[in-house]
């Protein structure tokens, strides 16, 4: 139905060969890839450091490390993950790659700036892992004073200056989406027919771009008081540490959206892909995404709920916490509500659609548990808590990128994977994962502690269960790896369009030209609107 | 292995109030989830495709619908919120009967200190049925007094003191935490809370060989920091007399009026220039590195028993 | 705008290839420019909380420690900054009037009065290493209790962090001018082109504005009390 | 292009203005207006911020959507200021140390 590529066209992959047309691209779409390279790394960074907490969870008595290395695995585990992998996944990968092809852009607004944020990146995680392999860190990824700036003998500020600098990395790429978004749309792409997974782009650009300098400056005064101890948060010098946590989750709630939009933006592409329809309520989908950015701005206080933060502050925060779940629950229950009547293929891609709703639910929805202050007294610092990043996070995010992955696969490499393995490894890793946090739960209710290595001997089933799951995951990421390596050789070679998809990437040929279009699109429909592909050829090339 | 417990054990008056809003939050959670799965399983293979040309029609958005399902969650949300800030206002504030208890955390300890002079570590012994509450202050980082059978959890920061109060209902033994991650040995810094009948506890107090009262303890401070020097019972000199002070109102050179509570006496000994009380001379020196937090502690006790009020709890009266 | 992209390319050599036109990118670069100066605000704005935050806990001791800098020297600084700002609008002006000369001209007077603002900061930094009101171990601030010697070291340690970052900024800017006046020099910017003076004056705006703030909070804190 | 230049004069009237409230701001810090010092010191402080934004930085007269990141950012601004301050200046308010 679709014409084939012509193997031999130029393209953005065979433009140009060797190192240095890589490491000195001003193309989003190459850039895109170095991005898809480094996350990657960290991703299996940080996964060696999960392995080896679930390995040393297995015994309560804490025999396979020591408390010290303990420490530091969980910490670089939430830094690796949190600060290298999961705020750069989406945006930085997929984003980069599909923005500004659907809104018909030759590239984003800043090409240079935004090889510099792929360096920024870099250099950042290199500083971070030299800290590791020099010792490593032991503070818990959330930095809390003034244990981190008096007492730990580790290496915090190699790894907060590794921050800092991937954070400029962050806000630039922010930068460059929103002026992208603004000045160079298409003709005819305007706001309402833009595709959501650029709104939901949008709306964490915002959110990089307010929220990241706020942390920055954090980092600053971290280091200042590590360095020259000058009492900013240090209690006996005058000082608050409770303004410390304020600081960092004024940031890292919000961040926590950074990692959540972009996946949410996937889904609604799949979902609509995979249904042949719109997203039901488009414009509730692409309004939710932005109310989701800045009420994610005012709820950051339901970090610090037993922080000796005062009573009222703690209300305040809790009932704002509770705004912010109208516009997730509007998400779901319009994708859910796009199936109807719908068309539905159950391709990869659709089935991490699936697991992300499912997932993002049960993470969410557990989200609503902790936001209620009686509750959050028993199970913060628990965990239930670190049950519910997970399922947001790994349950979430990670499954929408990789159904961002397998969907848009065969436009990056011009060729499928392969379908059949694919479902399998989806199947695994939903399995894997719930077997991995969901006895995280009972636990955390139960009353075990986080950060702890050695812990009482009634809660080692439910370890033991978790661990068994986080092996069944382990298993189902390595499968990807391998056979989207695989694919790139002897993958069946796409067509342009195999998906009979409507956004302006699919008019493209696979893999896209180097300006990505030969002629600017001029676009016409709503996003969404299948009645323009299907039944009918795509004449590309 | 043996014990595999699947809900943790109700100890507090707490207990049963947070356990009763984790079934509401349950039954919504489950709800929602089974609401979602079902929808998602029914639709996909009610409409999963059937040719590869096919075209479905597209239905229009409805307001109604999105209105319906923002407001109904709404609604919720609400009684999610109302529900856990009415347990969190009565773990917030002591009742005014309530048992003091000082706590000193330390990496990686719990120092407790009872009224009568007992001293305990890693270990509470406290009543059944009676209110505690714990006033807590820590020598170096941030730590968290949990125990999960009474639910309830907070940080100790230093620089200040935090506040924590329940009351047990079950005799037993159970887990103290530290859950705020302090450093090397966080997880070794745990404990048990002993739970045990009033005259039991009786026997308990009279049975260890306490060095006086923690008073008494403040008293001899007092002397050895020579703020006996200063300070005398009568309020002649220079200084204010401390008889009565504690719950008094205070009235500050500054103009502004400040409850002596046990943050503010902590205050006039470790800053004392912070706040001057009207008609003196900022002339108390600091005696901050010249006394630990439980030095401080004991001094207020101390300055607590020379008052013929009773120990405000500051529980109930909202703010001033 | 679409078709004929390759003809505008052609046509003008600043125009970069993800544009279609001049006017495009010239509003894309303007918006860049505002967001960056967004982020600064936030990032100055950590700054700022810490110090309400501080100045509300500590308000007696830290009006005795601002009293110790030199208003007048403040006062006179600003007035600097703000002939800066004066010059570096003029300079816009002469770029959008395509005055070569007079660019090049006010940008100089923009880096002299830079300068001039850098090395009065400079003198009084040197004053605060003399009076050990630099925060670290041999701080002092005369007449004052251990304690509160801790909260007048707070605010130095403000002081420096807000006016540091500050004259980061502005060495920043000097380097800016300096590239500006390069440019200009070799002819770059005409009435047609000048986006970078224009971003180029949008920032030095924003630094004055930082300090516009910075003068008062630092400077004036209760000086009616020692005159 | 529909740029606006505004005249030498409007700029040196500004610049005058702002010297003059630099002036100002010196001279009220002596007088003894209580808290007002600091509501008055910020109050022209934000004067000053107006009017370079306004004629030098030119939002006078730019895009509506500039007009937005400055109003955004500001207000963002407000919000991480105003939410902290909104608990350490609650926080004794249930008179329970710690609370
Ligand atoms: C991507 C990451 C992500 C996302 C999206 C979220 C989303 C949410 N989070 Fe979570 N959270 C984290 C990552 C995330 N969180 C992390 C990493 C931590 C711990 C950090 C640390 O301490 O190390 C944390 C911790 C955390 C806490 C502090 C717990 C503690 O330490 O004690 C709280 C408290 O309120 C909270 C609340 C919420 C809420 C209300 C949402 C909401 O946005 C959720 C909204 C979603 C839904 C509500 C589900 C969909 C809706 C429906 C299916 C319809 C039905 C709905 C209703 C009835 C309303 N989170
Ligand atoms: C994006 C974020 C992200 C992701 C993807 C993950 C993924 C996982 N996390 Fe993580 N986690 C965090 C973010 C994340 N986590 C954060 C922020 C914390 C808090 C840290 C803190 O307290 O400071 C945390 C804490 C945390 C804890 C609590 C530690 C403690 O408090 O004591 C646990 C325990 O089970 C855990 C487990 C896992 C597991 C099993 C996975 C799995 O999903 C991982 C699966 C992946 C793999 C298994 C990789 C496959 C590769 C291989 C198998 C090759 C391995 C090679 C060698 C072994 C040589 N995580
Ligand atoms: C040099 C004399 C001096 C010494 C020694 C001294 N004080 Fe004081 N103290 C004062 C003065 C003067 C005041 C009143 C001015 C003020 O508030 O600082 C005061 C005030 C106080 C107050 C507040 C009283 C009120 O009415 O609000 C307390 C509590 C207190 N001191 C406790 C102590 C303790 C405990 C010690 C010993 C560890 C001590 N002081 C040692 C001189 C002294
Ligand atoms: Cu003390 Cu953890
Ligand atoms: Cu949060």
């Amino acid at each position: 139905m679709i014409t084939a590529a012509v193997p031999e066209r130029e393209n953005y992959l065979n433009n140009a060969y060797g190192i240095k047309s890589w490491l000195l691209t001003r193309d989003h779409k190459r850039i895109g890839l170095l991005y898809l390279f480094t996350v990657t790394l960290f991703f299996f960074l940080g996964g060696a450091f999960a392995t080896m907490i679930r390995i040393e969870l297995l015994t309560p008595q804490g025999n396979f490390v020591s408390s010290e290395t303990y420490n530091k695995l969980f910490t670089m585990h939430g830094v690796a993950m949190i600060f290298f992998f999961l705020i750069p996944a989406i945006p930085a990968t997929l984003g980069n790659f599909f923005l500004p092809m659907m809104i018909g852009a030759r590239d984003l607004a800043f090409p240079r700036i935004n090889l510099l944020s792929w360096y920024l990146l870099v250099i950042g995680g290199l500083f971070s892992l030299f800290a590791m392999l020099a010792g490593g860190v032991d503070t818990g990824w959330t930095f809390y004073t003034p244990y981190s700036t008096t007492y730990s003998n580790s290496w915090v500020i190699a790894t907060a200056l590794g921050i800092f600098i991937s954070g400029f990395s962050s806000i630039l790429t922010g930068l460059n989406f929103i002026v992208t978004v603004h000045r160079m749309r298409a003709p005819g792409m305007t706001w309402m027919r833009m595709p959501l997974f650029v709104w939901s782009h949008y709306a964490t650009a915002l959110i990089q771009v307010l929220g990241t300098p706020v942390v920055a400056v954090t980092i600053i005064l971290l280091f200042c008081e590590r360095v020259f101890h000058i009492g900013i948060f240090d209690p006996t010098l005058g000082g608050d540490p409770v303004l410390f946590q304020h600081m960092f989750w004024f940031y890292s709630h919000p961040a926590v959206y950074i990692m959540i939009l972009p996946a949410m933006g996937i889904v609604s592409e799949l979902v609509s892909v995979f249904s042949r329809k719109p997203v039901f309520g488009y414009q509730f989908v692409a309004y939710a995404s932005m109310a989701i950015a800045v009420l994610g701005f005012l709820v950051w206080g339901h970090h610090l709920f037993v922080s000796t933060q005062s009573v009222y502050a703690a209300l305040v925060f809790s009932f704002l916490s509770y705004f912010v779940a109208i516009p997730s629950a509007i998400k779901v229950f319009n994708w859910t509500a796009t199936l109807y009547k719908g068309s539905i293929s159950f391709a990869t891609p659709m089935l991490y659609a699936f697991g992300f709703i499912g997932l993002f639910t049960i993470g969410g929805l557990t989200g609503l548990f902790v936001a209620a202050l009686g509750f959050d007294v028993h199970v913060t610092d628990t965990y239930f808590v670190v049950a519910h990043f997970h399922y947001i996070m790994v349950g979430g995010t990670i499954m929408a990128y990789l159904g961002g992955l397998h969907y848009w696969w065969p436009k990056i490499t011009g060729r499928m994977y392969p379908e059949g393995w694919a479902k399998l490894s989806a199947l695994i890793i939903f399995l894997g994962f719930n077997l991995t946090f969901f006895p995280q739960f009972i636990l955390g209710y139960l009353g075990m502690p986080r950060r702890y290595h050695v812990y009482p001997d009634e809660f080692q089933v439910l370890h033991v269960l978790s661990t068994a799951g986080a092996s069944v995951l382990a298993v189902g990421y390595l499968m990807p790896m391998i056979y989207f390596i695989w694919s790139l050789r002897y993958g069946k070679v796409a067509s342009a369009n195999p998906w009979g998809a409507t956004g302006l990437e699919w008019q493209t040929p696979s893999p896209p030209p180097v300006h990505n279009f030969d002629v600017t699109p001029i676009v016409t429909h709503d996003a969404y609107d299948y009645s323009t592909v299907i039944g009918q050829e795509v004449e590309v090339g | 292995m043996g014990k595999f417990p699947l809900f943790p054990e109700q100890a507090s008056t707490f207990a049963p109030d947070v356990d009763h809003l984790t079934y509401f939050l349950l039954a919504v959670a489950v709800f929602f989830t089974v609401l979602i799965f079902c929808s998602i399983f029914y639709l996909a293979i009610r409409y999963r495709r059937r040719s590869d040309g096919e075209l479905p029609h597209v239905p229009h958005g409805g307001l109604a619908l999105e209105i319906v399902w923002s407001v109904i969650p709404f609604g919720i949300t609400m009684v999610m919120f109302t529900w856990g800030a009415s347990v969190f206002f009565n773990e917030s504030r002591p009742p005014n009967n309530a048992m003091p208890l000082y706590v000193v955390a330390k990496q990686w300890m719990w120092k407790i200190e009872h009224m009568e002079g007992q001293r305990e570590i890693n270990e509470l012994h406290i009543p059944l049925g009676r209110a505690v509450r714990l006033t807590m202050a820590s020598e170096d980082v941030i730590h968290s007094f949990y125990v999960p059978a009474f639910r309830v959890k907070q940080d100790v920061v230093p620089g200040k003191y935090s506040t924590i109060w329940f009351q047990p209902t079950k005799p037993g033994k159970y887990h103290l935490f530290c859950a705020e991650f302090c450093g090397t040995r966080h997880s070794g810094m745990i404990g048990w809370v002993y739970v045990m009948q009033p005259r039991d506890y009786q026997n308990w107090l009279s049975g260890g060989a306490p060095a006086g009262t923690l008073a008494e303890s403040g008293e001899k401070l007092f002397t050895d920091l020579a703020c006996s020097n200063c300070h005398k019972a009568d309020g002649t000199g220079r200084c204010p007399s401390l008889e009565g002070l504690f719950g008094k109102t205070v009235q500050l050179a500054n103009g502004a009026k400040i409850v002596a509570d046990e943050p503010y006496i902590r205050e006039s000994i470790l800053h004392p220039a912070a706040k001057i009380v009207a008609g003196y001379l900022p002339v108390m020196p600091t005696f901050q590195g010249l006394v630990t937090e439980d030095g401080v502690l004991q001094l207020i006790e101390y300055i607590k028993s020379l008052g013929p009020k009773p120990i405000v709890g500051g529980g109930g009266a909202l703010g001033k | 705008m679409p078709a004929n992209d390759a003809h505008a390319h052609a046509e003008s050599p600043a125009l970069r290839v993800q544009f279609d036109t001049e006017a495009q990118q010239k509003d894309a670069s303007t918006l860049g420019m505002w967001l960056f100066l967004i982020t600064e605000v936030m990032f100055f704005g950590g700054m700022f909380l810490v110090y309400t935050v501080y100045r509300n806990a500590y308000p007696g001791i830290f009006a005795i420690a601002s009293s110790s800098l030199d208003v007048y020297i403040g006062a006179a600084n600003t007035v600097v900054l703000l002939c800066s700002s004066f010059t570096m609008v003029l300079a816009v002006r002469a770029a959008q009037l395509g005055q070569r000369k007079a660019i090049i001209l006010f940008l100089i007077l923009t880096l002299i009065l830079g300068g001039i603002f850098l090395g009065v900061k400079a003198y009084e930094w040197n004053e605060k290493f003399q009076e050990h009101h630099v925060p670290g171990s041999s701080f002092h601030f005369e007449g004052m209790q251990p304690d509160e010697q801790a909260h007048a070291q707070l605010f130095f340690s403000l002081y420096f962090a807000m006016t540091g970052l500050h004259a980061l900024h502005m060495v920043i800017g000097v380097g800016m001018l300096l590239f500006l006046i390069r440019q200009a020099q070799k002819g770059r910017y005409s009435a047609e082109y000048m986006t970078p003076v224009d971003l180029g004056g949008l920032y030095w705006h924003f630094v004055d504005i930082i300090w516009i703030f910075l003068f008062p909070l630092l400077y004036l804190i209760d000086r009616h009390l020692k005159g | 292009m529909s740029e606006h230049i505004d005249s030498v004069k409007t700029y040196a009237l500004v610049f005058a203005a702002l010297i003059a409230a630099t002036v100002g701001t010196t001279a009220v810090a002596f007088v003894d207006l209580g808290p007002f010092s600091v509501v008055v010191a910020l109050l022209i402080a934000v004067c000053k911020m107006l009017l370079v934004a306004l004629f030098f930085m030119h939002v006078r007269h730019s895009t509506r959507l500039t007009r937005l990141v400055v109003l955004g950012g500001l207000l963002w601004l407000l919000i991480l200021i105003a939410l902290t301050m909104g608990d350490i200046l609650t926080r004794n308010w249930v008179g329970v140390p710690g609370r």
